[in-house]
């Protein structure tokens, strides 16, 4: 079994770079994957947690799979409107979406 | 004898005069009559409610404290029974106070024969008369106070009767103001009386203080209490609205200065007279108060140029008297000398003030120029006039000879026991006695000045005072032409001598409208009161009045009545070879300019008060409207932020992600902190 | 018979809220349909108001448990007083509708606005539900900003506009106050019941100050007190005669009721910690009122500082913290509210015959060009400064006893010096008082000027001379007599006697003070 | 492994979810029925709302379980308050689909906004009956994913700015929130939301203090969702460009489905015994100050009321600064309210838009003399700002503002209660310039059309529930138990 603090570093460290993309980037592609850095971060907690405790419903490998599917049809909806957003302005940059109407 | 059941006299002798009052301002729409029919009526049933209760306080019937609206409920144990108090000095004062009303009452239907506003005049006056007899039969504080001001409130009324004229107008509220301003102490110390007392009645507030222990409360409260009581009775410093208020029609000024508003002073003080005994600071400012003002006003009434204003000023300097007899009481005594001469002084000046009221309507004026010789041309008055100012010197047998030397009696008795206060005020009163004597002499001189022509000569320089609006006489005179020893003029003055006697000859034509004297019951009325000022002395024998007036000293009245008549050869000699017989005519020029305006009071007023007050107010209107611009600014924030907020809000999603991250790690921050 | 207590709000309110209803209606009903209809919607809310004073029913059901909020209506002494002044005042402001009907929008929502105020004025004093109450006091907010912003002075759009969105805006704000504070108190002391809480609450002592405080914040907005009153001059120098009527003679008294139910009533130990800064407020507020008013312009506006001034001694009378303070308190809240009345009545009535009310132009004398409305501005301004024989002296002067006699557990000498400054503040109101009536009621024309010497060669000056004759303009007449009249005899009357009201208020007061130990 | 099933109990969630399978079902079957599935949606979802129904009665038990484990622990319990949000949330998106069924859209794109309006009702009910951490994450995600496709299939380009406002924030949130949930998970060791393990973690310092964060980050991604500034920036984003309808449903439904999520989570924190939860207080402050200063300026309709729901989502959360099953109650109840009106306000703005074209209805200034030309729109549309506005006659507002306030006051949070009546003074500002237009003058000749029979008939019931509510309250606010 190896040490708790590992993944838990790997967690934070996750999701640090994840919140930065989401704030840093300016292409919604790449704001995408921000998000998807952080939900995984999220994912392997609960893993980690999981792996700790002896719940009989596996509680978090049920939560994690939960999670990834989630994940799933957030990045179809998401996708679906970046293409949209693409065909309405000719580009995916965040920073001048609606600046004018 | 009369059943004492459920109406009490008392309450009727308040009632009727307040009666007039509603009534008229009710039921009479334009007629003059019916307005005088009540007006007289009222009167004539507040003097006979008066004589009865008069007559069950001589039989003991009289109920000693009656009720008026019932007790005020406070809601604990403050006590305000609101009752009246009935003992035999205060029902004299409400007869005098009835009488006097009534003839003025009289008089006044003649004297406004055509001003559209008697009705309002009629009314007003029985409005004071109930206010007084209110002050003066009053056992509580409250009552007082309502009294109190309900008086400067008619005063005002009467004052600004002719409102028409810039000078009545400032007038009225200068009187009113300057009492106004007195009253706040009066108020004041009043409420600390009571308050001490846990009670507005003032048997028990005499009861509460008249223990040992608070003695510096006490002089407080009192010298609080002589504050109002110097203004209302027009004494140093506020002395200076009176003889503004000659502005008013003379039966006001007779109303004002005989019964009611500058005597509610004295009948106040003497009502506390047991705690003002008690008190040697409270007696010390009111007799350094009441001697400055009998003195100056003394030396201000010999210096006038209008004898209305002489009268006032004299009203001043006899006030103080009064004040200075409450002041030199030993303790224990009662105030019956003060009441003395307030009673002779409410006949005698009544008198004179009708009198030359009476006068002024036929020559036209009251300044010395067209009164000089008026005695001699309507002899009619004459016998009023003589009896007045004899009464007003003090000349014996006259009743201002008996209370005032009684007075004279009693502080050289005091001063010669060893009190201090009593001393100064025998000073302050030899004084007076010489000024009072100088400026009846005066007075009587320039009525009864015989060189008409010359007076008629000079009167065309100098327009009616009704004519002169913002510009006292005094500056008429010192704008008008110079005229040269004998009265001759210079120069031609300004409308020209034709005009000028146009307008004379319009304003007798004016005055011939109504008949040449007052009515029957008006002159009745004269005549009565010119009868009390000669016996009103006897009073002093009456046993209702507890005067010593048997043990007086008869030397000390011989030096008096001897100062007196050397004063008055003295202002005889002045007075020859004066163009109106005018003994202040030899005073210099400056002493007399300064002394019209009254010594400068009513600058000092202004400068020392009013304009600071208006500078204040205007600050304080400055501050608010920068509380307003803060309080507006908050608005014009709430807009100014919300125009920045929508700089933040630039629509682009990048910013939102920034304000959630931010969000996020406040949210953090703060919920570990704050839990 | 309960339903006096309901018919008295109601019937204004929903007759109100008909007539506003009924003029979006297709066919919109006549002037003097609505005004009849008005006229009789506040009559039946005086009756039923005179008849629930008198046999005084209590009406007490649930009706909002999720805000603990009960329907619970009664009359009492302290409230009393102030029922019938508010049934009174909206009967005479539709009664004088007849005469002053401002534009800027339909007879209906004018009158509807009127009868709303009415009814939800008097819902407030009927409450005995502390959050009823509350919900009552906010009632009368939109008619009364409705009135100020489309029927008020038509030469000032952009003025009205502002005034009626400052005096809503703070008045929200001071109820919103009120109403933590009433929540605060409702939670700690487990009742929203005003009788309960009338009878005092156990209660720290540092709990109480700090519910009374912000109790006393909310109210003072809408009392108002120094320094939270700058609504009040703008509302009523753009308000119409009846708004600022209604405003000043039953929205301010809700202040002050608020104030004595609220705060004195259940926090004694909370109000007696404050009542220093309170009286100090108050006392500044009077002099504050009275030093603006000796410079002031506009007429409107200066009646609105005296306000001001005048609310000064009421929460004077109220800091003391004795009996007799709170009874001058009740009694100055009636007086004023009285006297305000009958000012405004005669001012709106000038201001629409002058065409504006700025002070400082020159006019003949009213005396002499309407006697009947100089008669009554001299009645109002004479009652305002205090004259005994009206309405207005009692309170002050009992005011300022309480205050050199305030309770044992207040500074003295500070209070003693209160009261003095108080009685500074009667001179002042002399000052600005008879300024007024120098300039407005004796006029500023000198018409000695016109018996000038120059005519007198001439033909006697006839009534042609132009110079001679005063311009008179129509004097009061008809309604606008009737309501002039009342008020000013209603002034009289009170200030002549005012044992009937004082004896209304006794009992109520001397419970409140009953149950302290102070 | 056994789990209980009562479906009665789970037909407000079920009902919907399955509606929407119908609904495509039936598009597959019958293509031509174009707007006539707003009809079904709008039935199928007061079908679910009727079996919500008898829980929201007062003398219900409370709370009901199913979907119980063996062990006893259940994954699905709702009591007064959430059966109450339950139904708020199914009536709203009822009246959304009603308002929705006029207006005119391509043929095939009816039933698909049919179907994601059921969807995300059914997560907006799940949610609030949500037992465990799987099912209300997974509940939702449901009632949010459906909304930015509902915003973005306007196909405008500002409702595709718009979607991807909300896109993004959502996104993020739902990041964030999932990792809250993961540290929920850490520190109590079980994905129940009441078992043990939650009182157990809140006894030993270290996983308490993860506790605490967890629920920060719950709160923070909820937020979002409730339009609490600073995570508001897509709400007048997505309300300016979506449909009307939708509008609504976002800042109705939408939020009844946040607050839902956020009582379950704030009502089992009940157990850590801190009575005071300072950052929803000072999120609730921020917002309100927020929504109602920028709605000061807001010269168009749809944005005003965006700015008027970030305002109003502070008051929402007010209450919930104390911990208390009344403050929970209160919290509810608010919303309750602020739903009915707002919705009454958008049902006004719609048929307006649909009469006269959208141009008539987005700028404030078009709506002047509303009073006068239309007395019925604009007496609901003034009544429901008053009511926003918490002025009497908008009783009912008033009675949702003192149910605010009490938990506040009563706990004596000053501040917090000083800054709250200073936002109402600042609403009051707000929907006054409003009321003012309304009942101004007309600005510009606006073309009148006809307003469809439909929207009068939902302006009117909303009038109605106005009025009615406003004399007798309690109707309303029984429904959340209180």
């Amino acid at each position: 079994m190896i040490h708790l603090s590992l993944p838990l570093a790997l967690v934070a460290a996750l999701f640090g770079i994840g919140l930065y993309g989401v704030v840093a980037r300016r292409n919604a592609v790449l704001v995408l994957i921000g998000v998807e850095l952080m939900l995984s971060a999220a994912g392997l907690l609960f893993v980690t947690a999981g792996t700790t405790m002896h719940d009989p419903m596996r509680g978090g490998q049920v939560l994690t799979i939960f999670l990834i599917t989630i994940a799933a049809a957030e990045i179809s909806v998401a996708l679906a409107v970046v293409v949209a957003v693409f065909r309405a302005r000719g580009d995916i940059d965040m920073a001048r979406a609606g600046e004018d109407e | 004898m009369i059943t004492t059941g459920s109406i009490q006299p008392s309450l009727l002798v308040v009632a009727f005069p307040a009666a007039v009052g509603v009534l008229t301002l009710l039921l009479v729409r334009r007629s003059r009559r019916a307005a005088y029919a009540i007006a007289a009526l009222g009167g004539l049933l507040g003097l006979l409610s008066a004589v009865w209760l008069l007559s069950q306080q001589m039989t003991g019937d009289a109920a000693p404290s009656p009720r008026t609206i019932g007790a005020l409920p406070t809601g604990g144990s403050f006590a305000m029974p609101l009752h009246l108090q009935i003992d035999a000095l205060t029902v004299i004062v409400a007869t005098a106070v009835a009488l006097v009303s009534l003839v003025i009452q009289l008089f006044t239907r003649w004297y406004l024969a055509d001003d559209p506003r008697y009705r309002v005049f009629a009314a007003t006056v029985g409005l004071f008369t109930a206010a007084m007899q209110l002050v003066v039969l009053s056992g509580d504080v409250l009552l007082i106070i309502v009294g109190w001001e309900l008086m400067g409130w008619c005063s005002y009324l009467l004052i600004g009767h002719e409102s028409d004229r810039e000078k009545a107008r400032r007038a009225a509220y200068k009187a009113f103001l300057v009492t106004r301003f007195a009253d706040a102490p009066f108020f004041i110390g009043l409420i600390a009386l009571a308050v001490g007392a846990h009670s507005t009645s003032i048997p028990a507030i005499i009861a509460h203080w008249s223990t040992p222990g608070h003695a510096t409360a006490l002089s407080a409260a009192l010298i609080c209490v002589i504050c109002g009581v110097a203004g209302k009775s027009a004494q140093v410093p506020f002395q200076d609205w009176l003889p503004d208020a000659m502005e008013g029609p003379t039966p006001a000024s007779a109303l004002i200065h005989a019964a009611t508003m500058v005597a509610a002073g004295t009948v106040v003080l003497s009502r506390i007279v047991p705690l003002l005994e008690q008190s040697d600071p409270a007696r010390y400012v009111l007799v350094v108060v009441a001697s400055i003002s009998t003195v100056l006003a003394g030396v201000l009434a010999f210096l006038q140029n209008d004898l209305k204003r002489l009268l006032a000023w004299s009203t001043v300097s006899q006030v103080g008297l009064m004040l200075l007899a409450l002041s030199i009481l030993p303790p224990g005594a009662t105030p019956d000398l003060a009441i003395m001469h307030l009673l002779s002084h409410a006949m005698f000046k009544a008198l004179l003030f009708l009198a030359i009221g009476w006068l002024s309507v036929l020559v036209g004026g009251t300044v010395v120029p067209r009164m000089s010789g008026a005695l001699r041309r309507h002899p009619s008055a004459d016998t009023m006039m003589a009896v007045g100012l004899l009464a007003l010197a003090g000349v014996p047998p006259l009743s201002g000879f008996v209370s005032k030397d009684l007075i004279v009696d009693e502080a050289a008795h005091r001063g010669a026991a060893g009190d201090g206060v009593a001393r100064i005020g025998f000073v302050a009163i030899v004084v007076m006695v010489a000024l009072t004597a100088a400026y009846c002499m005066r007075a009587w001189l320039i009525l009864d000045h015989r060189t008409i022509a010359e007076r008629r000569q000079a009167a065309q320089t100098i327009e009616d005072s009704h004519a002169v609006q913002e510009v006292g006489i005094l500056e008429m005179l010192e704008t008008s032409a110079p005229v040269d020893a004998r009265g001759h003029e210079i120069r031609p003055v300004e409308p020209g001598p034709e005009a000028a006697v146009d307008e004379l000859e319009v304003e007798e034509a004016e005055a011939a409208r109504r008949p040449p004297r007052p009515g029957r019951s008006a002159r009745w009325g004269l005549a009565t009161l010119t009868l009390l000022s000669v016996v009103g002395g006897g009073l002093a024998l009456a046993p209702v009045i507890d005067v010593d007036w048997s043990n007086v000293n008869g030397w000390l009245i011989a030096a008096t009545l001897l100062l007196m008549a050397a004063v008055a050869l003295l202002v005889r000699v002045m007075s020859l070879g004066t163009i109106f017989g005018d003994a202040a005519a030899r005073v210099p020029q400056a002493v007399r300019n300064s002394g019209l305006r009254g010594f400068g009071a009513d600058t000092a007023y202004v400068n020392l008060v009013g304009r600071p007050v208006l500078a204040l107010a205007r600050s304080v209107a400055a501050l608010d409207d920068l509380l307003d611009r803060g309080v507006r600014d908050l608005a014009s924030d709430a807009w100014s932020l919300s125009l920045r907020g929508l700089a933040a809000h630039n629509r682009r999603p990048t910013t939102g992600l920034l304000a959630l991250t931010t969000g996020l790690v406040v949210v953090g921050v703060l919920g570990v902190a704050l839990w | 018979m309960v339903a006096s207590l309901l018919i008295a709000p109601l019937v204004p309110i929903l007759a109100g809220i008909a007539l506003i209803a009924g003029d979006r209606a297709s066919r919109v009903p006549g002037r003097h349909t609505t005004y009849a209809i008005a006229l009789c919607a506040a009559v039946i809310g005086a009756l039923a108001t005179g008849y629930a004073v008198f046999a005084r029913p209590v009406l007490n059901v649930q009706w909002v448990p999720a805000i603990g909020m009960r329907l619970h209506l009664s009359v009492d002494g302290i409230s009393a007083p102030l029922l019938v002044l508010t049934a009174v005042l909206g009967f005479l402001v539709v009664l004088h509708g007849r005469h002053e009907q401002p534009g800027g929008g339909t007879p209906g929502t004018y009158f509807g606005c009127l009868l709303l105020v009415t009814g939800g004025a008097l819902a407030t004093f009927l409450a005995q539900d502390a959050i009823s109450f509350f919900l009552a006091f906010e009632l009368v907010l939109v008619p009364m900003w409705v009135l100020i912003h489309r029927f008020g002075d038509p030469h000032q759009p952009a003025e009205r506009a502002r005034a009626a969105a400052m005096f809503i805006l703070y008045t929200v704000l001071g109820s919103t106050l009120m109403l933590v504070g009433i929540l605060a108190l409702v939670f700690a002391s487990g009742t929203s019941d005003l009788v309960a809480l009338g009878h005092g609450t156990h209660l720290s002592q540092g709990t109480q100050t700090a519910i009374a405080a912000v109790l006393l914040i909310g109210l003072a907005i809408k009392v108002p007190m120094w320094p939270l009153h700058s609504w009040l001059p703008r509302a009523h120098t753009v308000a119409p005669t009846a708004g600022s009527v209604l405003l000043a003679a039953v929205l301010l008294k809700m202040g002050t009721y608020g104030i004595v139910r609220l705060v004195v009533a259940p926090l004694p130990l909370g109000m007696a910690r404050l009542a220093p800064v309170v009286g100090t407020l108050a006392v500044v507020g009077i002099l504050w009122g009275g030093l603006v008013c000796l410079v002031e312009r506009s007429l409107k506006r200066l009646i609105a500082w005296s306000s001001v001034a005048h609310m000064g001694f009421v929460m004077l009378g109220i800091a003391s913290g004795t009996a007799l303070g709170l009874q001058a308190a009740l009694f100055g809240n009636i007086a004023h509210g009285v006297i305000s009345a009958l000012l405004f009545t005669v001012v709106g009535g000038l201001k629409q015959r002058w065409g504006g009310d700025d002070l400082h132009v020159v006019r003949d004398a009213l005396r002499d060009v309407s006697p009947r409305l100089g008669f009554a501005l001299v009645v109002g301004f004479a009652a305002s400064l205090g004259l005994p024989g009206l309405a207005g002296f009692w309170g002050e002067v009992l005011a300022m006893f309480s205050a050199w006699g305030a309770a044992d557990d207040q500074p003295g000498g500070w209070f003693k010096g209160l009261a003095a400054a108080a009685a500074v503040g009667t001179v002042l109101a002399a000052g600005y008082s008879l300024r007024v009536l120098r300039l407005v009621w004796v006029g500023g024309a000198d018409k000695a000027n016109h018996v000038h010497p120059a005519h007198a060669g001439e033909p006697l000056p006839a009534a042609n001379s132009p110079a001679t004759t005063v311009q008179r303009f129509a004097d009061a007449h008809g309604p606008e007599w009737i309501v002039v009249g009342i008020l000013v005899a209603a002034v009289v009357a009170i200030g002549v006697d005012p044992v009937p009201v004082l004896h209304t208020t006794d009992a109520a007061v001397a419970r409140i003070f009953a149950g302290v130990t102070r | 492994m056994s789990v209980t099933y009562n479906w009665a109990l789970l037909a407000p969630v079920a009902v919907p979810a399955l509606g929407a399978v119908l609904l495509l079902v039936i598009d597959l079957c019958l293509p031509r029925l174009g707007r006539l599935h707003w009809i079904l949606a709008a039935i199928i979802l007061l079908a679910g709302a009727a079996f919500a129904v008898p829980l929201a009665l007062p003398g219900a038990d409370s709370p009901r379980r199913t979907l119980c484990l063996p062990n006893k622990d259940c994954l699905y319990l709702v009591d007064h308050v959430g059966v109450g949000l339950q139904l708020a949330a199914l009536v709203s998106a009822a009246v959304v689909a009603l308002l929705a069924f006029p207006i005119k859209v391509p043929g095939e794109r009816a039933p698909v906004l049919g179907a994601l309006v059921l969807t995300a009702a059914a997560g907006a009910s799940g949610v609030a009956a949500a037992g465990d951490l799987g099912s209300w994450l997974v509940m939702l995600e449901v009632a949010t994913l459906p909304t930015v496709v509902l915003v973005a299939l306007r196909a405008r380009r500002a409702a595709i700015d718009g979607a991807l406002s909300l896109l993004t924030v959502s996104l993020v949130s739902f990041a964030i929130l999932a990792m809250g949930a993961a540290m929920w998970f850490a520190a109590t060791g079980g994905g129940l939301l009441n078992g043990g393990g939650l009182l157990q973690a809140a006894k030993t310092p270290d996983s308490h203090r993860i506790l605490v964060l967890a629920m920060m980050f719950i709160i923070a991604g909820l937020a979002f969702k409730l339009s609490l500034a600073p995570f508001h920036s897509w709400t007048p984003e997505a309300v300016g460009g979506a449909s009307t309808p939708i509008g609504a449903y976002l800042v109705v439904t939408s939020k009844v489905a946040a607050l839902a999520a956020l009582l379950v989570m704030v009502r089992s924190m009940n157990v850590l015994g801190n009575p005071v939860l300072g950052v929803l207080g000072v999120l609730a402050a921020v917002s309100m100050t927020l929504g109602n200063v920028m709605a000061l300026r807001e010269q168009s309709t749809l944005r005003f009321l965006a700015w008027s729901t970030v305002a109003q989502a502070g008051w929402v959360v007010l209450p919930l600064a104390t911990v208390s099953s009344t403050s929970l109650r209160s919290a509810a109840g608010y919303l309750v309210v602020y739903s009915l009106a707002t919705l009454v306000a958008f049902a006004v703005v719609t048929a307006i838009a649909h009469a006269d074209g959208r141009g008539a209805a987005t700028r404030l200034r078009s709506f002047g003399g509303l009073l006068r030309r239309r007395p019925v729109l604009g007496a609901a549309l003034g009544l429901a700002l008053l009511v926003l506005a918490g002025l009497p006659p908008g009783v009912v507002g008033l009675v949702a503002k003192v149910l605010a306030l009490s938990p506040v006051a009563g706990n004596r949070l000053w501040v917090l209660a000083v800054v709250a009546a200073l936002n109402a003074m600042l609403g009051v500002a707000v929907y006054l310039r409003w009321l003012r237009i309304i009942l101004g003058e007309r600005q510009e000749p606006v073309a009148r059309g006809r307003i469809h029979p439909v929207h009068t008939g939902l302006v009117l019931a909303g009038l109605a529930g106005l009025v009615v509510t406003s004399f007798a309250p309690q109707l309303l606010l029984s429904i959340v138990g209180g």
